[in-house]
């Protein structure tokens, strides 16, 4: 019955999606509807959950497709992927509850589009079957496009486009690489299959696999985003509306990244290891380059964008070192910047709503007319900075202290990175909560709706923090899997 | 008797001339008979091909030529004169206020 | 044998000179007659090279039917006078001048290379220099053949003749020549017939 | 023992987090008093953790935090004679705080926070003197940096402590940045972060390493405990309310830095070049401090320098190989100085927020002799006279800087010596500027009222001021007929040895030599800043001026920071934005796209909508063709 | 030669429809309303039902029309393509007044015409296929008399087509006169390719070919045809005629024998390179979004060229040819049908709804059209829910398998240009503020029944491609 479950919890939404459309007349039981929907998928992955945990081996689902090109409906899940998909539930639900008040005009198309992203999220987390994968990692800009398209703020069309044309161009050379790679492995296998565990044992001339791999970089690299090619992130935030930024970087970011590790590295083990320096080096411009331009933004979403910039950066330093720690250390990290960068979008979100910009110098002085929200503010920016005993430090330390056994000048200057975070992490606050009010109309604090949504986040964000061990030991299993996976990984392992 | 390829070349020198008259002319009819000539030149192509070869294939393709021709000036003149009655020239370059 | 010879060389002389007479006479009508002596040197050709029914077909179909309608499209549509210019004197373009040169010069020079490149192309073939023997295809065995291989083809050729019909009828249906640009299409008896099949 | 300890940790937490979720639905009154009664606990568990451990080492696990592979952090205790010292001080002096506080916050509305953040704090200042593993002791670590960044930043409402906090969090960031390559390090050679685990295997460390890992603490140190390079944040973040300066920038956080190096003293013991580096730290701040807090005009911002020279002190003592001397100091200096402190603030509370110590005179004296008292015995054992606390703790380290090996140290003696004296003449300038002689703003408010603080503030200064002078009673050397007490307890802590029997003449000579030059401070100060003293004005006339503000600017170490570190990052990262980011990428990713607009344009010509250009084209493409079969089979 | 009248019974359907059509044009004045459309629609879908149900045998049917389960497939998509273009133009042609038995009948010639030109495997009935269906799209082009754009575009398409097909003429007359075969594949199987004759007749054949696919040095009569000629009938001239083009270049190709497509091959390279360059970059700056979708149909070519080249020997380049062919049909009828149905609002002198600021804000006034012309767009830029994402992923399957890497790269880079144009015209339906909304005619039930069943083919053939590909897996073995 559980490989069912894989592809019912893929399909739910899309389903959903199209029930929605089917009440487009009546808004608000579009948002109940959608609200049921990413409810229901949320339990179905929770007792997925339960299910994995008590026989924790991977559940596969395996149907043949498309027959003349040899495509199969491959699906399989294991530590990494489920936790994936839980984050992307929850976050999907939070941003039908976050967008109840504020989305207005054509509100069925909205949820569509909405659930239609979770679909091609999760799809993309459970595929293994690599023509799925690009099938799902395409799908997932679609909605993404006209979320920021149609519901966004002022400059909306620009940064849509923007951000369809870099994500698209990434994608199509991965077409590219991808059919090569199934080529090169027909041509010494006599068989066409799409399958990553298939493709991986195919045996690539340095000079074709670099090229092979530098296509899957550069794809991954647009959506991660790394550095040369990062600059539809901010654009695409500012005009983001609240559930699109959440969407935007509580998940896609991270697809770039499952994608680096899930099929770039096995993928392409000789190219990835020669190439690793290349990839720490961009994940410390990532670092530190974001950090510093968050320290001169003057508006906050663009500030939070640059800051998830600087946190991925992070992430791919932990990749790029492939060892135990690290690459634990970053997925763990990936679930936590979904949760804090979240959270500090809706937060942005609702002081946008209350005081009508997203300036600054608009927003001084709200710890005294919004306690709750200013409380809340604190918490996650201190999660963001790496607070121990918050989410953030555990990745953060795995990945730091990890680093020392590989290269240990890189774990060096990635806690002078964590400084960098620090700076304009206390300007923001210190501009947005402390100081005299500018206006003293009364903002309204937060809402039931609003405290029950940043509560549910606080509460997982400071679990996390205080007893990661679950999340750590459903890592496990996958991580030494894709340590010591296949055999010509074992060269990497031995580094 | 003439060589085969003597009149391939007439035909093929008919073709240019025909076509050269399209390039050249700007009315609409002249270009109109340029592809008449190019057309004939097939046939007389096709007529030494079929004596070369001793099929009578050739000839048989002849007659569809023929066909072809007459249906095609028969609509052209048709097409052009209802244009010309519509916009009142004939000459080629006037119509171009679809470009871009 | 040399008689062939001198009569195909005479006749091609005769269709060269006239075909070129006619594309670049200016006065349409002395057009169409150089163009029925070439198609008569054609239809000459085709009887010297074994098609006595084409050669008959070829003046009355093309000589006959198609110059002459061409000649009636002439004389009915009022075109600026016989006189049209040469594409050099084009009214229409503003800067004459080299403007004019590249107009004509251009064409004629793409012409001509086309020519070079094809007469290239037959002149190095090796099989074309293979003397053509004399036969004679009669009419009835031309016709036996052309109905029992190519009746498919022949009956695809008068459908094609009947769609040029049919077309010429529907473009020519609201009246020929002058003025048709006057009348809106709405115009009385043309929309009480649309109207019937509306 | 381990629900004693567990206890011991806990309390302080359960306070904070009371406060945090009930503390706008209960009374004020319950507020305050689970606060006390928090931190009250976690002493008495203290007290009974103290004596039953007797001296012992010992490792208790309570449960482990996270786990991957052999990097286990758990949360465990390393309960050994320097930790029950140090708790029983902190959760000592924090009680007596927390008392204090509820009569000087009296008047505030935010007390729920201010109480949260305080308990926050204790049970932060907790962890990092009984962890065991290094990352959950970084817990506390960074919990003490997040406590204080919201307590100097209390009164948010005036962006100047905000800025204030900001600048405190990211200093001590700043110095954190050292202690994780540290316990990266530890993680990369020992694969384990116990401290217990790493003592006991320091002897595999090469000398280098050894340094390596002695700056890289030191300059941890030197963030936390605000010490020369690292000290800036200090003086500003006076700007919270005193009872947070008493205990945080006093007492417990900034000794947390000293206590690191105590902890892991076996780590660096071995490399002399890391202990001349501490020492010389030490001396530097020491003086430099010293030389600042002469010429302050306000009364914390006096105290706050005096505290980053006591600290180059105990600083000074680890540096000379003198754990004890150095814990002893800790210990001491945390009651004088708290009690300095605590005084100021009814002071201050009593002048109605007013700070300028020119505008306080004898009338305080009769006013407050509750205050006067106490602050006169606190002063006494800063400045190291002879029966107070403070002579024997500083004796101590000058003692044993003197006996250390090699002249440096006889050279690094000698400057400590010259700050004590600085150390006299500055703490009774304040005595006597603060107590006697007439306010020079005599004219206007004359008549000021000076208002009675509450009982119980008065009532926490004295247990203080008798610490302040029989604390020395703790640590007795032979020749006063003491037992040492506190050598003998601190005897098996690595790094706490005996420096063999001191001969008699010496000790003799330098206590002499110290209350000598205390008594001589002293009397400078009377004659300087006394009633009729020459120097007592805020600002000096002429040449002097100069040198007057380099002192009171601590010589512009600050605007140093400002000016070539903060200024030009915050440049850079506006370079960055705008012409790298902005200008340089996203213009250049966008023209590149534009080249290919632009081709568009000139294809887009190529329709041209005449019929003749169609028609060449046509037989253009027709000639292309035959030439490309021609030329490709060589026809020709 | 006995003759197997199965092979061409779909032939006569088309045949007699459109005599029956003029007849009741001229014989039956008050018929009822509509019956015109009916007789069409009947004689097309039975053609299409025909060519599918019964397989003749083997054998071409008089030695000309090959009845092969090929042709028959794409005798059955030209029915199809034609029924599609009758549903969108039924209300459209009403009108503006040009729905008399002319414009059905003539569209049943020109499916004719593509049959023919399909299934040919004689030079004669090639031809002849090919000029029927010119003609009948010359006049189709112009039926719109009242409109002076389709005035010029009948004229542009008339003169270039004339000229085109005269070449294409005289090339199967050098061809002839140098092999003296009149089979297309018998005379392109010649042992040795070095033979000049054979290649001048073979050049000018090709250009014959590329003036009717539009590749890209012949491609300039495209936008203004499509743009002049009225919507249906583009949709019906873009995918028709150039796939029945295809359909018979495939034939020649797969027939060609290696030193023939040793000669081929390099042409067919340029070409595809050339048009998916061109046709990609000239879309870029089009405002008119016919002219768009001519460019983008022009691309579009490009690379069913570029798998053209893949489709000798294993057929998985052929599968490919076959599979887009059928894809791009249905996007680009659903591309121009959603114009049409949006112009149905056009006062009758007018052409149609074509300036992008004109489509503002339509994806809501028009959801049904907007959305088909979003779908559409979406499968044409090759993005997952479409049918176009899984044919350009077979394309440059099939180019990259054959080892062309290098124009399987200049065809990513293509569709990397192409994503801008198509996303810039969806986000101009659905993200610009709505202009002021126009009167909505009533669209009648074919038009909407059209773009039901594209929308949903379309994404059909996106998620559960493999029952097409079977077909047409078993068509080529």
């Amino acid at each position: 019955m559980i490989p069912l479950l894989l592809s019912a919890i893929i399909f739910l939404p899309l389903f959903g999606g199209l029930i929605v459309l089917a009440f487009s007349r009546y808004p608000d039981r579009c948002r109940w509807i959608s609200l049921g929907i990413t409810g229901a998928d949320l339990f179905l992955v929770a007792n997925l959950l339960v299910q994995f945990i008590q026989n924790p081996g991977a559940i596969t689902v395996d149907l043949l497709w498309i027959e003349t090109f040899g495509i199969r409906y491959a699906l399989a899940l294991d530590g990494i992927s489920l936790l994936l998909i839980l984050l992307t539930a929850f976050l999907t639900l939070l941003c039908v509850l976050v967008s109840w008040r504020s989305i207005t005009k054509r509100v069925a198309a909205f949820h569509f589009f909405l659930l239609l992203s979770q679909t091609g999220v999760i799809g993309l987390f459970l595929a293994t079957d690599l023509f799925l994968f690009y099938l799902f990692w395409e799908l997932q800009v679609i909605p993404l496009f006209f979320l920021i398209g149609i519901w966004g703020h002022s400059d909306r069309v620009h940064a849509a486009i923007k951000f369809f044309i870099f994500s698209i161009t990434g994608s199509l050379l991965m077409l590219i690489a991808l059919i090569g790679v199934v080529m090169i492995h027909k041509s010494q296998t006599g068989e066409v299959s799409f399958s990553i565990y298939a493709l991986n044992t195919t045996l690539l001339t340095a000079k074709t696999e670099g090229w092979l791999y530098a296509a899957f970089l550069l794809a991954f690299a647009i959506k991660i985003p790394l550095f040369p090619v990062h600059t539809w992130l901010p654009d695409a935030h500012t005009e983001a509306p609240t559930a699109g930024s959440v969407i935007l970087a509580g998940l896609l970011l991270k697809t770039g990244m499952y994608g680096l590790f899930r099929i770039g590295f096995p993928l392409f083990p000789g190219a990835a290891h020669n190439s690793a320096s290349v990839l720490l080096i961009l994940g410390f411009i990532g670092l530190f380059y974001g950090a510093w331009i968050a320290l001169a933004q003057q508006d906050m979403k663009r500030l939070v964008a640059y800051s998830s910039i600087s946190h991925m950066g992070l992430m791919v330093i932990g990749l790029a070192l492939w060892n135990r720690y690290t690459l634990s250390g970053s997925i763990l990290q990936m679930i936590n910047h979904g949760l804090v960068t979240s959270a500090l979008f809706i937060l942005v979100g609702m002081i946008d709503e209350r005081i009508g910009s997203r300036q600054m110098e608009k927003a001084g002085g709200l710890w005294r007319k919004m306690p709750l929200l200013s409380g809340f503010f604190l918490l996650f920016a201190m999660a963001s900075v790496g607070l121990p005993g918050l989410n953030n430090f555990v990745g953060e330390i795995l990945i730091l202290a990890g680093a020392f056994k590989t290269r240990p000048w890189v774990g060096a200057l990635g806690f002078v990175g964590i400084v960098f975070t620090l700076v304009y992490t206390l300007r923001l606050i210190q501009e947005v909560l402390f100081g005299e009010p500018k206006t003293d109309d009364p903002y309204p604090d937060l809402s039931l709706r609003e405290t029950a949504i940043l509560g549910a986040i606080a509460i997982v964000v400071i679990f996390i923090g205080l007893h990661p061990d679950p999340l750590l030991n459903l890592l496990e299993g996958p991580v030494g899997e894709l340590l010591g996976g296949t055999k010509n990984l074992l060269t990497l392992q031995g580094y | 008797m003439a060589v085969y390829g003597q009149v391939i070349l007439l035909g093929m020198m008919l073709f240019v001339i025909g076509g050269a008259c399209v390039l050249i002319r700007r009315n609409l009819i002249m270009i109109l008979i340029g592809v008449e000539i190019m057309l004939n030149a097939a046939g007389i192509v096709f007529i030494a091909a079929s004596l070369r070869w001793g099929a009578l294939d050739g000839q048989a393709f002849v007659i569809f030529i023929m066909a072809v021709a007459a249906a095609e000036v028969a609509v052209g003149l048709a097409l052009i004169v209802y244009c010309q009655g519509r916009s009142g020239s004939i000459n080629a370059d006037t119509y171009n206020t679809l470009k871009g | 044998m040399w008689l062939y010879s001198l009569i195909f060389y005479l006749l091609a002389a005769v269709i060269l000179s006239s075909t070129l007479l006619a594309i670049t006479r200016r006065n349409l009508v002395h057009m169409v007659i150089y163009l029925i002596i070439s198609f008569f040197g054609t239809g000459l050709l085709f009887f010297l090279l074994g098609a006595p029914l084409l050669a008959a077909l070829e003046v009355i179909i093309y000589a006959g039917a198609i110059m002459v309608l061409f000649l009636f499209i002439i004389m009915t549509t009022p075109s600026e006078g016989d006189q049209e210019k040469l594409k050099g004197e084009d009214p229409t373009c503003q800067s004459c001048g080299p403007i004019r040169l590249l107009h004509t010069g251009l064409p004629i020079l793409l012409a001509t290379t086309l020519l070079v490149v094809a007469g290239l192309f037959i002149f190095a073939d090796p099989e074309i220099r293979v003397a053509l023997n004399p036969a004679m295809a009669s009419p009835a065995v031309f016709g036996r053949f052309l109905f029992e291989r190519y009746w498919f083809p022949v009956e695809v050729a008068s459908f094609l003749l009947f769609v040029g019909l049919v077309g010429a009828w529907y473009l020519g249906r609201d009246g020929l020549g002058a003025g048709s640009m006057a009348r809106v299409p709405q115009s009385e008896e043309a929309e009480s017939e649309n109207r019937g099949e509306a | 023992m381990k629900p004693i300890l567990l206890l011991l940790m806990l309390f302080p937490l359960l306070g904070g987090l009371f406060s945090a979720l009930f503390g706008r639905r209960v009374s004020r009154w319950t507020v305050e008093r689970v606060a006390c009664a928090g931190v009250i606990l976690s002493f008495i568990m203290a007290l009974i953790a103290f004596d039953s451990s007797g001296g012992k080492h010992q490792i208790i696990t309570f449960f482990t935090w996270f786990q991957v592979a052999d990097f286990s952090v758990l949360m465990d205790v390393r309960f050994d004679p320097l930790a029950a010292f140090m708790a029983l001080t902190v959760t000592f002096v924090s009680s007596l705080i927390h008392i204090y506080s509820v009569g000087y916050m009296k008047h505030d509305e935010g007390y729920v926070r201010y109480f949260c953040y305080l308990n926050l704090f204790v049970f932060s200042m907790l962890v990092i003197t009984l962890a065991d593993n290094l990352v959950f002791l970084f817990l506390g670590w960074e919990g003490v940096g997040f406590c204080s960044y919201g307590l100097i930043g209390f009164w948010y409402k005036d962006m100047k402590n905000a800025s204030a906090g900001r600048k405190a969090f990211l200093l001590t960031r700043i110095g954190d940045v050292a202690f994780g390559i540290a316990i990266g390090l530890f993680f990369l050679i020992f694969n384990s972060l116990s401290i217990t685990y790493i003592n006991g295997h320091a002897d595999i460390l090469t000398p280098g390493t050894m340094t390596l890992f002695g700056l890289l603490l030191l300059w941890a140190a030197a963030g936390k405990s605000a010490q020369l390079p690292l000290s800036v944040w200090l003086p500003d973040a006076m700007a919270g309310p005193t009872p947070v300066s008493a205990l945080i920038h006093a007492a417990t956080m900034v000794t947390a830095g000293v206590y690191l190096l105590m902890r892991l003293f076996p780590v660096f013991s071995g490399s002399a070049t890391a202990m001349a580096f501490i020492a010389v730290a030490g001396t530097l701040t020491a003086f430099y401090g010293a030389c600042a807090a002469l010429m302050q005009g306000d009364i914390k911002r006096v105290l706050a320098y005096s505290t980053i020279s006591q600290l180059g002190y105990m600083f000074l003592a680890v540096g000379a190989g003198n754990i004890t001397a150095g814990m002893f100091h800790l210990v001491t200096h945390a009651f004088f100085k708290a009690l300095l402190f605590l005084a100021a603030g009814c002071v201050i509370h009593a002048l109605h927020e007013e700070q300028n110590i020119f505008r306080m005179g004898k009338k305080l004296r009769l006013a407050l002799p509750g205050v006067y008292w106490p602050f006169l015995a606190g002063a006494a054992a800063l400045s190291a006279l002879p029966p107070t606390a403070g002579f024997f703790s500083k004796d101590e380290i000058l003692i044993s800087t003197f006996l250390h090996a090699g002249i440096f140290y006889k050279f690094l003696w000698f400057i400590a010596i010259l700050t004590a004296a600085l150390t006299a003449l500055y703490t009774f300038r304040l005595f006597f500027i603060v107590f006697t002689g007439e306010s020079l703003y005599y004219e206007e408010e004359s008549e000021k009222s000076v208002e009675k603080p509450p009982p119980n503030m008065i009532a926490t200064l004295w247990p203080l001021g008798v610490l302040a002078i029989f604390a020395g009673l703790l640590n007795l050397p032979a020749g006063w007929g003491g037992g040492g007490w506190l050598s003998e307890y601190f005897l098996n802590i690595p790094g706490a040895a005996h420096h063999g029997e001191i001969p008699h003449s010496v000790e003799n000579g330098m206590a002499i030599a110290s209350a000598v030059i205390g008594i001589f401070g002293i009397i400078c100060a009377w004659f300087l800043y006394g009633p009729k003293g020459l120097l007592r004005r805020p600002d000096l006339p002429g040449a002097w001026g100069g040198l007057f503000d380099l002192l009171r600017e601590a010589f512009y170490l600050d605007w140093l920071y400002r000016r070539y570190i903060a200024w030009p990052f915050e440049k850079m990262a506006d370079i960055l934005w705008n012409r790298v980011d902005r200008e340089g990428i996203d213009r250049g990713l966008y023209s590149f796209a534009n080249t290919f607009m632009l081709f568009s344009q000139i294809l887009r010509e190529w329709t041209s909508g005449r019929l003749s250009g169609y028609l060449f084209m046509l037989f253009m493409g027709l000639t292309v063709i035959l030439c490309l079969l021609a030329i490709n089979f060589s026809i020709l | 030669m006995q003759s197997d009248w199965i092979v061409i019974l779909p032939h006569l359907f088309l045949a007699g429809g459109g005599l029956l059509i003029f007849c009741i044009g001229a014989f039956w004045k008050n018929r009822p309303d509509g019956t015109l459309f009916i007789t069409a629609l009947l004689s097309a879908g039975a053609a299409a039902v025909e060519a599918l149900a019964f397989s003749g045998s083997g054998t071409p049917f008089a030695g000309m029309v090959s009845g092969d389960s090929f042709s028959r497939f794409f005798i059955a998509l030209f029915c199809g393509i034609s029924v599609i273009t009758l549903l969108f133009s039924r209300r459209y042609a009403l009108h503006r007044r040009f729905s008399g038995d002319e414009f059905y009948g003539l569209i049943l010639f020109a499916t004719l015409g593509m049959a023919l030109a399909a299934g040919a495997t004689h030079w004669a009935i090639l031809f002849l296929g090919v000029e029927l269906l010119s003609i009948s799209l010359y006049i189709l082009i112009a039926i719109h008399k009242s409109s002076q754009a389709a005035n010029e575009a009948g004229i542009k398409y008339f003169i270039m087509g004339s000229a085109a097909s005269a070449i294409l003429l005289f090339g199967i007359a050098i061809l002839y006169a140098s092999t003296g075969e009149m089979g297309i594949v018998e005379s392109l199987n010649a042992p040795d390719s070095r033979n000049p004759l054979f290649l001048l007749g073979l050049g000018m054949v090709i250009t014959g070919f590329g003036f009717k696919i539009s590749l890209v040095p012949f491609h300039l009569w495209t936008p203004d045809v499509y743009q002049g000629a009225p919507a249906p009938v583009a949709g019906f001239l873009s995918t028709g005629s150039k796939i029945a083009m295809v359909a018979a270049l495939l034939r020649i190709v797969t027939g060609a024998s290696p030193p023939v497509w040793e000669v081929i091959a390099p042409v067919i390279w340029t070409l595809a390179a050339l048009t998916i360059i061109v046709g990609n970059l000239t879309a870029l700056v089009q405002d008119h979004i016919k002219r768009l979708l001519a460019y983008s149909s022009i691309a579009q070519m490009g690379y069913l060229l570029m798998a053209l080249l893949a489709s000798r020997g294993d057929g998985a380049g052929a599968s490919a040819v076959i599979f887009y062919s059928v894809i791009y049909a249905f996007m680009d009828l659903g591309a121009f049908g959603a114009v049409s149905l949006v112009s149905l609002g056009e006062p009758m002198a007018r052409a149609d709804r074509d300036s992008l600021t004109a489509y503002r804000g339509l994806g809501y006034e028009y959801p049904f059209a907007g959305a088909l012309l979003a779908v559409s767009l979406l499968s044409l830029a090759g993005l997952p829910p479409t049918g176009g994402f899984i044919g350009k992923f077979a394309l440059f399957q099939a180019a990259i398998g054959a080892d062309y890497m290098a124009i399987a790269v200049i065809g990513i880079i293509g569709a990397i240009i192409s994503i801008y144009y198509y996303i810039k015209v969806i986000a101009v339906l659905y993200m610009r503020p709505t202009r002021v909304p126009t009167p909505h005619t009533f669209p009648g039930f074919s038009g909407p029944v059209a773009c039901a069943s594209i929308f949903a083919l379309i994404v059909l053939m996106g998620i559960l491609p493999g029952s097409l590909l079977e077909v047409i897996a078993v068509i080529l073995s």
